[in-house]
């Protein structure tokens, strides 16, 4: 009666079910939470707003949005336990650069390994980057540092990487006679060169001083 | 508007001609208001109170001309579409009032109203089309999207992916990629034949006295073993050349002695 | 049950009523209409997206938003009788001018359709403004090519077209099936000598070879 306007044209409310249909139109279209206040003010004269939402936060239970107070006013959001529909991930494929392959088959075949190390096998420096997409990845990291000048800090081949290159312990990383064995190595070095580099033994040698294993 | 401005004078119970005169008259007042001839044609057709597929389109024809007319008479810019229309017009409507021409080729007269009263049956239904869509609900007018969307995400993962044998491949490129470094031959300490006789050729001719082979040896390259070696080497070979052109003689008295030479001249 | 992990490794879709929980979050939370594809994508493995949407447009018939289909999407809207709630959320959009509107309805009735043809329709020339203000608008978009000489770009509606007039498909244009009974849809070359404009006259309708929607 207040409301000279709204009282003049609808001498009353419309019926609760019908309050509860303007409620959640208002709520959902809403930018931001309604208070009562608001609800009243943009609701036909004469409804009982509390009421409204009440009947709509029954009827919002167990689905899959609810009827949440945020400070003093009303909004709908979806239910929480449902929030894992909300984000979803598309999963693409790449394969590891070159360098991140050698860089991760260096530290395989010769843990705990420097990078400086590193970089003498493979005769280019080692970008920040490789290293740190292979220790995102999981599948190095930090060993004990090297107890030389400068202590520089080692890698090893962690237990994700064995997972996933379905191996059960570093040893299983085949030697270079292997290699060479399976056709892996294009050609065949002059018979006296190779000599000096005594790759298997050297391969070998290097999990002798096992690598710490690391839990996982 | 300039559509209630006709239809107040085409409800005048007077013949058609008065009215599409008087309709005619308005159209100019306001031509900018119109979407071309074929708007200008339709609102004319309105005027003839019939149905578009009844219209009679030498009437129609009549009165376009006559709004072009009146457009003329008061100085009205036409644009050129309103012109090409009225001269194409004109020419329907003799067509239409002569008696066909059994040789005339293409299409007959009545064709071609039959496809203009089609055209302004098209533009007029499209109007109406056009009129009942935006009568619709309308988003953000009539029917509201969710106020405070909370969003669908979408992110992308990278997995990336080696196999074992990339693994191996690239420990085994690494491993022998040293063994296959190109030979470089280590030119520093090599003394070449060729050098050996650009070098002996102008010398021999002033050597009358048989003198030791190590005396041409070219400076810095005695001391070395491995340079006098080279040298020593060239230069021999130099002189076996040179014997066998004539220019010079070798001597050497017991296995392993010094070798002496000379000039033959 | 309702475990989305679970449920997934087990490939057992989650109940029915569960689904339908899931497809109104989902709906709830987007203010674009999403699409069934997208649905399926973001519910469990096993999900039946169209019984679930079915299920839950029966629960928000007469509520104060409802569940409506934009051509392969879906979206939860308001309920039209509700708009004089809604004066605050009311978007003032620029007017549209008679020939904006005129060119949409053109290019909604008789899509794919070229300029040419549509300005054999208007029977005056379409300018640039109009067509951009359309795409602008996002209402109307490039179509394939015309497979005719000078293979003139054509346009369709979008998916935010249907979505703003609340079509549920192109079909539901209005007054479509008495354009068409009329043959005011057909292609009707103009006979020679007629001073019209130059067209390539292949205005099939668009139901035949629906355009193709966009993801969104």
């Amino acid at each position: 009666m207040t409301d000279p306007i709204a009282s003049d044209t609808l001498f009353e409310a419309p019926p609760l079910a019908e309050q509860e249909r303007m409620v959640e139109a208002v709520l959902f279209a809403s930018a931001a939470p309604v208070t009562i206040g608001e609800l009243h003010a943009r609701l036909p004269h004469g409804c009982d707003a509390p009421a409204a939402l009440e009947q709509l936060a029954k009827r919002y239970d167990g689905r899959g949005v609810r009827l949440v107070k945020v400070g003093d006013a009303w909004a709908i959001r979806t239910a929480a336990d449902l929030a894992f529909l909300m984000t979803r991930e598309t999963v693409e494929t790449r394969k590891l650069s070159r360098a991140a392959i050698e860089t991760l088959a260096i530290v395989a075949y010769h843990q705990p390994a420097t990078r400086a190390e590193i970089e003498e096998i493979r005769g280019v420096s080692v970008s920040k980057g490789t290293i740190e997409q292979l220790l995102d990845l999981d599948w190095i990291k930090l060993g004990q540092r090297r107890q030389t000048p400068g202590r520089p800090v080692t890698f090893v081949v962690t237990r994700a990487f064995m997972d996933h290159f379905g191996l059960a312990s570093p040893r299983d990383l085949p030697g270079l006679k292997e290699l060479r064995a399976a056709g892996l190595l294009e050609s065949t070095p002059p018979p006296d060169e190779l000599p000096a580099r005594e790759d298997d033994d050297q391969t070998d040698d290097m999990f002798e001083r096992a690598p710490p294993e690391e839990e996982h | 508007m300039t559509e209630d401005f006709i239809e107040g004078p085409a409800r005048d119970p007077d013949p058609d001609a008065v009215a599409a005169r008087l309709a005619a008259e308005a159209l100019i007042v306001d031509v900018d208001g119109f979407e071309g001839p074929l708007d200008v044609l339709l609102m004319l057709a309105r005027t003839q109170k019939v149905d578009l597929r009844t219209i009679s389109v030498l009437q129609l024809a009549r009165q376009y001309l006559v709004f072009v007319e009146r457009a003329r008479e008061l100085r009205l810019e036409l644009a050129a579409d309103y012109l090409v229309m009225a001269a194409w017009l004109a020419f329907l409507k003799s067509r239409l009032l002569l008696p066909p021409d059994p040789e005339e080729e293409g299409p007959s007269a009545e064709d071609l109203a039959a496809h203009l009263a089609f055209q302004l049956e098209r533009l007029e239904g499209m109007r109406k089309a056009a009129a009942r869509l935006m009568a619709r609900d309308q988003l953000g007018r009539d029917v509201f999207a969710r106020g405070e969307p909370e969003g669908l995400e979408r992110s992308r993962k990278v997995v990336w992916t080696a196999t074992l044998l990339d693994l191996m491949q690239g420990y085994a490129r690494l491993r022998t990629r040293d063994d296959f470094r190109p030979f470089v031959m280590d030119r520093k300490d090599v003394f070449t034949m060729e050098a050996a006789l650009e070098r002996l050729r102008p010398l021999i001719g002033a050597v009358g006295e048989w003198t030791d082979l190590t005396a041409f040896l070219p400076d810095g390259w005695a001391g070395d073993p491995a340079r006098r070696r080279s040298a020593t080497a060239s230069t021999f070979a130099a002189t076996l050349e040179l014997a066998k052109t004539g220019v010079l003689e070798l001597h050497q008295t017991d296995t392993f002695g010094p070798i002496r030479i000379r000039g033959r001249a």
